[in-house]
């Protein structure tokens, strides 16, 4: 296995301030324990609805935000990994793993480190038209990020910016522009070259396809495709549109109030979903086809509180096979068929 | 099938600082009694701003410039939306014609109860139901009252008597301001609040004695679209207007209130006009589509057709940009175009794959060319009917 | 050859800016109230700038400033061709005050609104950028000197520090800056929770990059609209407290001073009630107009800058 | 959960006075600072006979210690009621404050409900009226009226409606109605001239106190009602632009109905959230106002004793006027709770 990506026991928690004196009377549990990998060239989808703590585990990953617990290994040789894992499981305060996650964890990375992997890592956000500065001409949006690192001169910003602007769809005239004077899909290009131009190895797409339109959206993922395949790009694919997952995604990960439920290979887990929540999230998304007429299962209810997530399965006060061990204990995410992981008393061992 | 709705020739446009935005060229839309008429099309397409002229509530800067919205009333006869006076276009708006819109949360006053916001609409349109309910009520009290408890039942019975002759009286407002006299509204308020419930719960609303009483901020948004659904549909309309309802809402929830409107749809018999960009969501639940683009409608036909055999090859293109397993993903090039300098003839022209010279020159018509299958392209013009 | 690759970047470089000046002005232009704005402004800056041409201080005159006078007895001389505005109390030559009072009257507006702009932007930025402890402490400073109604608290500075033009104006400054560091906080935390800023950080961007470059320039326009529309209500401060008796000593060119000389003289003589009207109809007429001034163009600058915003 | 959040809300903004209040004091102390220690002194005697002493007084009160301990006496002082001597009107300072209260009080009972009143109105009217000439009218008189120097209409006014047509003279009172008033026959209930005329029956100094009253309203209406008038818009026009003014125009509402229940409501509460500021500026107002009528209130009071340097006064009134600010925002702050529901869930 060649993984770029390893994430271990991942959590992030949003302090709740309340009361008199505005103290923390609580946690938003975003992401509250997941652990996956991503492999070098892949794109793995991340499905779930809002809330699910999807981009902010997203924005974890990279070191947007501070991890509250876990790890991140990113491009680690595979038998410091292993060393990793045996020091863990041996003694978890052994002084030679705190050595090694100082060197290889993300999640204690901090000042000049974090900055040299800006250059490795990089983000497209959902809504362009937020994601760029509205005060700044594409030109310098794009070459921003050679000058932070002070990567080339001048002249040579100009042109590596033309070029970047060139492979995703922009030419030379929307160089001295400002952001509002484009459509959305061609903001979306602005962002995603701002994203590419340091050639980053890993991209986290956050939604990118959510805030634009149908025929652009097309467009986009074309793009996405052919620029994963030039640049050997390896992708985290954040959306909720499952269509769209479908269509670039290897594997998919269903996450639900800050647990990854499932994941699998995108074909397994399109024919045949075995959590309930991805099976009733499936059944939800309107079919362009008119003939297609299909069982609908009806969640009851709304997602709760991250804040105060239901005890055991999350799922379980809206689960229609809910079971007592439901309520009591968390399912443990385990590996069902090849590949295929899920989180769910229905299939556990117990 | 009858027509109960007709936009002709629709005209609008908004005055901005960037230039004159020309949101909607001529539409023609015919809605018919019972169906449920899909509108699909991107940003800027101009499917809201026609939602928003069928019950004339364009926003300034936006004018009509030209047409007319025709509406089959109840005694058969079409009366112009557009020409109405404001007092008759109050009797259209939410009794006649209701709308439902995208954001839930802002469609909402944050500082009235949900009972105060839906219940108005019952005392818009149906003080006088409410009235005569609320005299039946003093009635059978009276005949058991005695001394004073009498009078002043027999006092309410005049006020009340007096609000179902005229709701405008002028001493039924100064009474509604006047301490203690002020409370024979109780009985109104009481009656309001019966049907607010009663409505909640056709809503398929989880305890609605307590919803009733909250403000909109409390309730998540599923349910704030299900509070919506209920001031529009409160007095039964005979069309209501969704304009992209679901859009906001996560996808399980989304799924509960589009299963809410297919079964309200059954036992309302309202004709609906669903605005949406999402070909799933037609597929589901739309009889007829109209498809539009840049202010211009290009394709109205039966749904099955529509994905079948699109004609017009925007709508074409539509449909390739869905990605589907094992079908090859064909997107539309370029983008949308600017509604203050559009493209010359058909807007969709630039981007599309079979333009030809006629087509940066003229304007298609939107004509019949198979039964009940609209088209505005030139592809399918005859031959010698080239303007 | 590399000169002109040069120049014609610098060129495309600015169009975009150019576009967008030529937008603002455009609409200005439509809006004939701001017109009328711009021309009373500039009407008194060529006053300003032409003061010792049109109302030049005698020869020999030590301050400029001082307002030359013609005698010493109280009663005001009504206009005549030699003196066009007349004498106020104590023959103090009215034209020549109200020309120099333009000089005064930008040099307080313009010192004061640029220096409480400058550091309410600096600490505005600071404390919203930073949060925490900076933000809380600085937040509660702000808290303090806006618990005082602002005049008030001048006054009181005024008196400590000795009354002059020099202590009304560091008294304005010390008192204006709170409003525009709570507004500029308020704007960089709005601007700071958006996608932009943090992509900024995930491409490596520093804080001090962050703030100047992506946050500031998106934040800064109400604080730019905040002190076109002070300005008009700083010169009245200081006019005001000068008309007290607490700003510009007796005889100093400014317009405050001048209508606090005519208090005397508000009720003519009998049969005559308006004899002394020059004394404080000139001077008001002159503040007032240019506080219009101001006023017009700060309003104008709201408007035109507001779409603009909601455009993008 | 909604009451007690409410609770912690105004309990966490009374908890917040604490601070402001105590760094107030300490900013008035700090000005104070910059005089000498003789001249200090006059901030703690009740009597002037008392300042023969100096030295002792300097002693007494740690005058020449650190700063820290010399402002705990003076806090401890100012806590008793003792704001020190004024002696531009030879009476303790607190005592002047409760001898010149009654009449502000009396300007800012007429002047503060009309500009609300007025404001309000003009506002409303200027924004459902948006670019008709109603509106630019109101908009412009806005304009002028907020480029006023209140000092200068002062005496324009005085200038006209007293000098020309001998309407309305400065002053609180004529010299008859003075002398009736100070008599024993007239009982001052409440010290508020035109209240008290009419609790004793006497329609005439009733109408000679509302002479005297006409113009210093007048000004200070003319010169607040700009900052009302124009909040009032801009927030009316930005709710009426709101989607769920939309929806009640869809539902069949009255145009009328749409603006008076739903917009209203809504712009009133922004326009409330400022209404902390408008007492600042009528506070501020009055400094000017009772100068230029020679209206004997507490701003007259204390913009003589600024000119004469009476200390005492000066930083008397100041911490005053913050007090009745922050009490005023103290107000409006729960009033808000309590009328947007939102708010307590914070």
């Amino acid at each position: 296995m060649n993984a770029l990506v390893i994430v271990k026991n991942l959590k992030k928690y949003f302090p709740v301030k309340g009361g008199v004196f505005r103290t923390t009377i609580g946690y938003v549990k975003a992401v509250d324990g997941i652990s996956l990998y991503i492999r070098r060239g892949e794109c793995l989808g991340l499905v779930g609805e809002s809330g699910c703590g999807k981009t902010t585990f997203g924005k974890t990953v990279i070191r947007l935000l501070k991890p509250t617990e876990g790890s991140i290994y990113f491009d680690v040789p595979p038998d410091v990994i292993e060393r990793i894992e045996e020091l863990e499981k041996r003694n978890p305060k052994d002084p030679e793993l705190e050595r090694l996650r100082k060197e290889y964890d993300l999640a204690t990375y901090k000042g000049s480190r974090l900055k040299r992997l800006r250059r490795r890592m990089q983000i497209v956000y959902q809504d362009p038209s937020t994601s760029l500065n509205p005060r700044m001409l594409v030109k310098d949006i794009v070459g921003e990020p050679l000058k932070v690192f002070k990567l080339v001169d001048g002249n040579e910003v100009t042109e590596r910016v033309l070029a970047t602007l060139e492979r995703v769809g922009l030419s030379e005239q929307h160089l001295y522009r400002y952001p509002h004077e484009f459509s959305g899909g061609q903001r979306q290009r602005i962002a995603i070259a701002r994203a590419i131009i340091l050639q980053p190895e890993f991209i986290v797409l956050d939604e990118p396809t959510s805030a634009v339109d149908v025929s652009v959206k097309a467009q986009l993922l074309k793009l996405f495709k052919s620029l994963q395949e030039d640049m050997k790009l390896t992708y985290l694919f954040i959306s909720h549109e499952l269509n769209i997952v479908e269509s670039i995604s290897d594997r998919v990960g269903v996450m639900y109030l800050g647990r990854l439920v499932e994941l699998a290979p995108t074909r397994t887990l399109f024919k045949k979903q075995l959590h309930p929540y991805t099976e009733a999230l499936f059944s939800a998304i309107p079919i362009p086809d008119p003939d297609a007429k299909k069982k609908r299962i009806l969640l009851r209810g709304n997602v709760p509180s991250p804040v105060n997530p239901p005890s055991g399965c999350r799922f379980h006060p809206r689960c229609p096979y809910a079971m007592d061990i439901c309520r009591e204990k968390e399912p443990p995410l385990e590996e069902v068929e090849s590949g295929h992981t899920v989180a769910c008393w229905l299939y556990a061992k117990r | 099938m009858d027509n109960i709705l007709e936009v002709r020739d629709l005209v609008v446009r908004f005055y901005t600082y960037e230039g004159i935005v020309k949101a909607i060229e001529g539409v023609n839309l015919q809605l018919r009694e019972g169906e449920v008429l899909g509108i699909i099309g991107e940003t800027g397409s101009g499917k809201s701003v026609t939602a928003l002229s069928i019950l004339s509530l364009v926003p300034p800067p936006g004018r009509v410039e030209k047409g007319s919205v025709l509406f089959r009333g109840r005694d058969g006869k079409f009366i112009p939306i557009l020409k109405l006076g404001r007092k008759e276009l109050q009797k259209i708006r939410g009794r006649e014609i209701s709308i439902i819109f995208q954001e839930p949360r802002a469609a909402l006053n944050p500082l009235y109860t949900i009972g105060d916001q839906v219940g108005e609409v019952f005392l818009v349109h149906r003080l006088k139901e409410l009235c005569k309910d609320v005299l039946d009520e003093i009635n059978t009290e009276l005949e058991k009252a005695q001394g004073f408890k009498a009078k002043v039942l027999s006092f309410e019975r005049s006020l009340y008597e007096r609000m179902l002759r005229n709701p405008e009286s002028k001493v039924i407002k100064l009474a509604s301001k006047v301490p203690i006299v002020r409370r024979f509204r109780n009985r109104l308020k009481k009656a309001v609040r019966k049907h607010v419930i009663e409505l909640l719960r056709l809503m398929e609303m989880p305890d609605p004695e307590r919803i009733v009483d909250m403000y909109p901020h409390e309730l998540s948004g599923g349910m704030q679209q299900r509070v919506v659904i209920a001031m529009a549909l409160a007095c039964n309309p005979k069309i209501l207007i969704a304009d992209e309802p679901t859009t906001s809402l996560d996808v399980t929830v989304q799924a509960q209130i589009l299963d809410l409107i297919r079964r309200l749809k059954g036992k309302l018999r309202s004709s609906i006009l669903y605005i949406t960009h999402d070909m799933g969501v037609i597929a589901e639940l739309c009889d007829r589509v109209a498809v539009m683009y840049a202010g211009y409608i290009c394709e109205v036909a039966p749904v099955r057709e529509v994905f079948r055999e699109p004609l017009h090859p925007y709508t074409r293109g539509l449909l390739d940009s869905i990605p589907m397993p094992g079908k090859e993903l064909k997107p539309i090039r370029g983008t949308v175009p600017n509604l203050v300098n559009p493209p010359s003839g058909c807007r969709f022209h630039p981007r599309c794959p079979y333009a030809m010279d006629i087509c940066s020159k003229s304007v298609p018509k939107l004509r019949e060319v198979k039964k009940d299958h609209l088209v505005a392209c030139h592809l399918y013009d005859k031959d010698g009917e080239r303007s | 050859m590399l000169q002109t690759a040069k120049s014609t970047t610098l060129k495309k470089r600015l169009e975009p800016t150019l576009r967008e000046l030529r937008f603002i002005l455009s609409r200005l232009k439509e809006n004939p109230l701001s017109i009328a704005g711009i021309a009373i402004i500039s009407f008194y800056a060529v006053l300003a700038a032409l003061a010792p041409v049109i109302a030049p201080p005698p020869p020999k005159w030590r301050d400029p400033y001082m307002i030359p006078r013609y005698g010493f007895i109280p009663e005001p001389k009504p206009p005549n061709e030699k003196l066009i505005f007349g004498t106020t109390e104590g023959q103090y030559d009215l034209f020549y005050g109200c020309i120099w009072g333009a000089r005064t009257a930008f040099r307080i507006g313009l010192m004061v609104v640029l220096s409480v702009a400058l550091i309410g932007l600096v600490i505005g930025s600071v404390s919203g950028y930073y949060g925490g402890l900076v933000d809380e402490v600085l937040m509660r400073l702000t808290d303090i000197i806006l618990s005082f109604p602002g005049l008030i608290l001048v006054m009181a500075l005024v008196v400590a520090l000795g009354p002059s033009l020099d202590t009304v104006m560091t008294g304005l400054i010390l008192v204006g800056w709170p409003s525009y560091a709570r507004l500029m906080r308020g704007e960089v935390l709005r601007v700071k929770s958006q996608d932009f800023v943090e992509a900024a950080k995930a491409v490596g961007c520093s804080d001090f990059r962050v703030i100047f470059r992506h946050i500031v320039p998106n934040a800064i326009y109400p604080l730019l609209v905040m002190a076109s529309l002070d300005i008009g209500t700083i010169v009245l401060s200081a006019a005001a407290l000068s008309f007290l008796g607490l700003g510009a000593p007796v005889g100093y060119a400014d317009w405050g001073q001048l209508i606090s000389l005519s208090r005397n003289w508000i009720i003519g003589t009998p049969g005559q009630p308006l004899k002394y009207w020059h004394t404080f109809i000139i001077p008001g007429l002159f503040i007032f107009t240019f506080v219009l001034g101001w006023n017009l163009l700060g309003d104008a600058l709201r408007d035109v800058l507001d779409p603009m915003m909601r455009r993008r | 959960m909604a009451a007690s959040g409410l609770r912690s809300y105004i309990i966490r903004r009374l908890l917040l006075l604490v601070p402001v209040l105590l760094g107030a004091t300490l900013l008035i102390f700090a000005v104070s600072q910059m005089f000498s220690p003789v001249e200090r002194a006059s901030l703690y005697v009740r009597d002037p006979k008392q300042l023969r002493n100096i030295d002792e007084i300097i002693k007494k009160y740690h005058l020449d210690d650190p700063f820290f301990i010399q402002f705990s006496h003076w806090l401890a002082e100012v806590l008793k009621g003792n704001l020190g001597w004024s002696k531009s009107v030879n009476m303790p300072v607190a005592r002047a404050i409760v001898e010149f209260l009654p009449a502000t009080a009396e300007l800012v009972l007429y002047a503060a409900p009309l500009t609300i009143f007025l404001g309000i109105k003009m506002g409303v009217l200027s924004a459902t009226h948006r670019d008709t000439p109603l509106d630019h009218a109101t908009r412009t008189l806005a304009i002028i009226g907020w480029s006023l120097p209140s000092f200068w209409l002062g005496i324009v006014l005085l200038a006209v409606f007293y000098g020309v047509f001998g309407l309305f003279p400065p002053g609180r009172l004529s010299v008859e109605a003075s002398i009736y008033v100070n008599s024993p026959n007239f009982i001052r209930y409440t010290k508020l001239n035109t209240i008290d005329a009419l609790l004793n029956g006497q329609f005439w100094i009733f109408v000679d106190a509302l002479k005297h009253l006409v113009l210093p309203v007048a000004t200070l209406v003319i010169i607040n009602i700009a900052l009302l008038m124009r909040i009032t818009r801009s927030s009316m026009l930005e709710e009426m632009s709101k989607l769920y003014v939309m929806m009640a125009r869809a539902k069949g509402l009255d145009d009328k109905v749409v603006v008076n229940k739903h917009v209203q409501r809504n712009a009133l509460i922004s326009a409330l959230t400022v209404s902390g500021l408008l007492t600042a500026s009528l506070l501020c107002g009055v400094v000017i106002t009772e100068t230029v009528f020679n209206y004997h209130g507490i701003g007259y009071w204390a913009v003589h004793a600024a000119i004469q340097l009476d200390i005492p006064a000066v930083l008397g009134f100041t911490l005053f006027s913050a007090l009745i600010f922050v009490a005023a925002n103290l107000i409006v702050d729960i009033m808000y709770a309590y009328v947007d529901p939102r708010i307590k869930l914070g």
